[in-house]
């Protein structure tokens, strides 16, 4: 079991021809992920590795009922890639590009809501199910199956969690990557709750970190939660950031700093480590 | 992005805002002849996009030509957050009524586009919001929603404008939606929104902050010469030459060089630093990927820094793979050679082939590696950043 | 028993302070009809003969309770005031000048689809439900208390078949004028429905005229109820007007004429009337 | 409202569609001297706003600057459905390889708008849309939906088109659809949208409508010259007086006047004078509350067309009042009085002062009441239409 992605998902990839698209595709499909086709408008017809290449998201969902996307396309295109796989019946978009306009990303939030799909990113390393599948340009070296899932911000903090759960023994169930940019397609909520239902996850660990507002958003669905979340923020010792102006400041109040996500985190009942070596401490304290 | 108050003020009225009598002037001269010219009482306001400027003196007003003059040339000698002020907004003074506050921003959280209105202007509106929320309203929309004209209207009754007033000041806001809309904003406000004693609304304060990542669609503020642009405060060289390279670089006031892989590590590693007792001498980012040239210019400035005692290097190869990384360290010791100590973990996309080369280096230039220690996925970082303290303290 | 307007319909009329405002303000209120407010922007606080003024309908609602209401505005200022009216919880607008531009006109459908709330118009006469409320500008002496529903396009038609029902003592429920523009805020399918539900009403009269295509729609809501339709279509004679160019020809195709109107009538179970006098034969016939 | 091809290709043009080399000629001279600069074949096309151009003989070529010229001059000569040609589009001659169409419009059943294309254009769209519904393709969008590249470039796709090209006819598409919502249009056409030998797709005929109904907001086309047009063909001397007065009026060939309240009853009354064996000599309508001085205007042309030769008045009051009805005839029969007889049937709004005007006219002047019959509610409509059958037949 796992969240979003496993062995059967039909993974297409938007933009295979580019330099990171044809890197990636090959490294995702030593790893054993099922990459079924990919587009790039004008090279339908071509292969890259084998996988048959379209000019539509469309003619991959007809011809391999692909059900996945992972988007490796300049900013700004991403957001017609993105709503294009939407309208086309793909359920699950990685956006891995970063600078994603944030009219743009609002844009796909709310196609996505409105179709019933789920889209991570933009500036997201992706997402993992060990032994499963790759889905992203995360290192393989990190991860490995186990029951533990993790969700981040960040992509090296991603890595730093599961080498340090891998190191443990408890090895990970999935790990999602939301993305660096200020506005995501999805936030840490419908990640956790995905973990909730999943059977073999027994614990998530959440990283957050300076700026943004998702990790307070958290607060009520960690609090709704049965399994234990672990969470982790970093900045604490950070400079304050910048903000977005008064209006900014209404709109987001004092959200955005490690101390408030920390509290927020902690009320909505989540068990705070520093380091990475906090969290197996936890875990096993939590008899998981 | 910031753009300064005179760009933010032509967008405006470009949509039809009204807006004070105003011109920009690069001379306390040109400020004389625009008090003459206008022959009323004026504002100097210094044009600089970092916050406070009225609290650091940039906000003057001038009687008369003379004075006009004078102030001036005291703006011009000012620095406001270290940027020397280089233009100045003169405007007509307005006679004040009432000051009023309007603005349109990015709820990330419920992704909407709000629209704010106060009661009070002309003052830092977010205490206005925490001590008497009352005072102010908002108006949620979709990214893709109209705002009627009697939405605006609405909000503009609730601020308690009469009669034909009423359309006019739902105007403004619906200009001021505009405005957000046409150029990626991710704010505007016109704080504060001025009363006349005429009985005319005019925005005397605009602020403007558009979306850098959605410039490219938007040919027209290039055209006015609103370019990517920096913000920050006075620079010390060090930054200066990591802007040069365009490396995200940021001095603090330790000892530990920070050489991280990733934006997120950057941040967590910093934090561990203090965890352990020890304290950053910097902020630094490599960007996603970068060639083992940046590699080399990242540790440059590191090297060069005298604060800096002892170097916590990180990577765990994704989209940055560790080939590239051991290339780039062993280029810079090659050309540069390190006169700190440094403790580095590699790891993650490439490790193998990164191991490789720095024994392959080692081999051929052991002297080189004399400081260095080199560790893999088998030691946690913390163990890494602990160590790094201890080199710091040692030496 | 009627539909859509009733004795306890509370009424606003937007754009009280102009001229055909006022003027049908009069007029309506002397019929009997509950007119509780009316909004005029910059005008609050004034009263038309002793109705109280307000800036927005925002108040109307809160302070009266108004639950319908009637627009005379210039047609530039249609959509927002009919938008306005929907937003502030309105569910039924009778949108009275003509010439709303077509976009304007999609817009109003949406939202009143969307907040689930009915529009007639623009460029009607308005509804009338004898011996309760006149909410727009028919003559008083065409109608009577009675059991059949009309719905119409035109103004005039719907006079003309009131007045015949009168005088053969059918009388009417509900008249309806649907509006004389080209895309108009409800069609005939709506109103048939309300009709058929509607206890009082024995019998519904339809007429349509050249042009359009809302007759033609009509068709199988009409195949789908109970009670009896009679249809009278005018233009059988009108030398054949024009068609919105190729692409309007392939969305509409044939649809338009008085030819194909009837026949779509016809085809849905509607009873042909030539003329107005036909209607009370033919309602003798069904035995109404 | 019709657009003139060339208007209609300026403003395709200007959102990025690629439109033929032309130019607007007023003389056969001018035309000449195109085609010389040109040094190309060249097509001439006369710009007039019906419809059925070509059948017409609207549009010639011309391999040479003095041809050009001839041909010109002929078309300079010729009259279609009624318009003198007063202005030519001279464009070079593309070379064909194939013809598209694309065009957008509204769906008022389904209150959307809807994007068509088709593999063949050049002829006419709805037949082959009729004879091979395969060879079309549709998007419906709401009126605020955004249309995506993505499904502009299926259309294209779908309709053949290959590699590169794809993202450019997906642009002239996108921009077509922009055309069509910047100006409130009920139709925009590219038939032929022409793939030339060399490769590239260009609009080569252009074809749009928009609402009149919303020209108040595009100062943009007023500013083009773009204003509200007539688009009938030829006019009598009757038509154009009414025209002169805003009176919509059309000549036909029957013998009984048509004296009508209301667009609606306009058209049954029509069909009614047929069902009961007359022929009605006009279509006319009054608009919404006539004054008496129009409603005189209405009579006097009736009373001056010798083809008629009885009279059917009927008035319901509504938003046009029976006072303001009777004091039009009253107007009319004092300053012109009535050559032929006329029945009128009034009633609605207003009536009883209606009936009190005549009657106190027909007391001071009962010799104008002569020829005169006037009804109320009591007598039905088809009544009254069947008493000016039978009057005009006994003239």
């Amino acid at each position: 079991m796992a969240i979003l992605v496993d062995n059967n998902s039909k993974v297409i990839v938007q933009g295979i021809t580019g330099g990171a698209g044809r890197f990636h595709t090959e490294r995702m499909l030593q790893y054993g992920t099922k990459i079924v086709a990919g587009t790039s408008p004008g090279k339908g017809g071509e292969k890259v590795f084998d996988v048959p290449v379209y000019d539509t998201v469309e003619e991959c969902v007809k011809n391999h009922q692909a059900d996945t996307s992972i988007i490796f396309l300049p900013a700004r295109f991403v957001m017609e890639a993105c709503v294009e796989a939407i309208y086309a019946g793909i359920k699950f978009v990685v956006v891995i590009p970063e600078h994603i306009p944030i009219f743009d990303m609002m844009q796909i939030r709310k196609e996505a809501l409105k179709h019933n799909a789920l889209v991570i990113g933009g500036n997201t390393a992706g997402i993992i199910t060990p032994g499963e599948v790759n889905l992203g340009i995360m290192p393989d070296i990190a991860f490995s199956p186990g029951r533990v899932g993790t969700v981040s911000r960040s992509g090296s903090l991603t890595y730093y969690v599961a080498d340090t759960l891998t190191r443990t023994g408890y090895g990970e169930t999935t790990c999602v990557g939301l993305g660096g940019d200020p506005v995501l397609g999805t936030t840490f909520d419908e990640i956790l709750w995905l973990f909730e239902k999943d059977e073999k996850t027994k614990a998530v660990v959440l990283v957050g970190e300076i700026g943004g507002v998702y990790e307070e958003k958290a607060k009520d669905t960690i609090s709704k939660m049965k399994k234990p979340v672990i969470a982790m923020v970093g900045g604490l010792y950070a400079p304050q950031g910048k903000r977005m102006g008064h209006a900014g400041a209404i709109v987001e109040g004092e959200m955005g700093t490690a101390q408030s996500k920390l509290k927020a985190l902690e009320q909505g009942g989540a068990h705070i480590a520093k380091t990475f070596l906090d969290i197996p401490e936890i875990l096993k304290k939590l008899g998981i | 992005m910031r753009l300064y108050e005179y760009e933010a003020k032509k967008l405006f009225s470009r949509d039809g805002i009204p807006v004070p009598q105003a011109e920009i002037v690069k001379s306390p001269e040109d400020a004389r002849n625009f008090a003459k010219k206008s022959g009323k009482p004026v504002v100097l306001k210094a044009q600089v996009l970092s916050g406070g400027r009225g609290k650091a003196g940039g906000i003057k007003f001038a009687l008369n030509p003379e004075e006009a003059k004078e102030k001036a040339a005291e703006l011009f000698s000012l620095k406001i957050k270290g940027f020397p002020v280089e233009m100045i907004l003169l405007e007509e003074k307005v006679d004040v009524e009432k000051e009023l506050y309007v603005g349109v921003t990015i709820d990330r959280l419920n992704y909407k586009l709000v629209i704010i209105v106060c009661t009070e202007g002309g003052m830092e509106i977010e205490e206005v919001a925490r001590k008497s929320p009352e005072k102010v309203k908002k108006i949620n929309l979709d990214i893709d929603e109209k705002l009627y004209q009697f939405q605006a209207q609405s909000l503009v009754k609730w601020l308690g404008v009469k009669g034909e007033q009423i359309r006019n000041v739902g105007n403004i806001i619906s200009s001021l939606f505009k405005v957000f809309k046409s150029y990626d904003a991710k704010l505007v406000e016109i704080n504060p929104l001025i009363l006349t004693r005429k009985g005319e609304y005019i925005a005397c304060d605009a602020r403007m902050s558009v979306d850098d990542d959605a410039l490219f669609r938007h040919k027209e503020l290039s055209e006015m010469g609103i370019e990517k642009r920096h913000e920050e405060g006075e620079m010390t060289q060090r930054e200066k030459k990591a802007r040069g390279w365009e490396i995200p670089y940021v001095d603090l006031d330790g000892d530990i060089g920070m050489f991280p892989g990733g934006a997120g590590f950057g941040i967590m590693g910093n934090d561990f630093i203090h965890y352990f007792g020890g304290k950053p001498a910097n902020f630094m980012d490599s960007g996603g990927g970068p060639t083992p040239e940046r590699l080399a210019q990242m540790l440059i400035l590191l090297d060069e820094n005298p604060q800096v005692k002892a170097i916590f290097g990180a990577r765990f190869g994704g989209i940055s793979r560790c080939d590239d990384f051991a290339k780039g360290v062993v280029m810079f010791l090659k050309e540069h050679g390190l006169s700190k100590p440094m403790v580095l973990r590699m790891t993650g996309n490439m490790w193998q082939e990164g191991v490789r080369i720095f024994q392959q280096a080692e081999k051929e230039n052991p002297e080189i590696f004399r400081n260095i220690e080199i560790h893999g996925i088998e030691t946690p970082i913390e163990e890494i950043a602990k160590r790094a303290v201890e080199l710091a303290k040692k030496m």
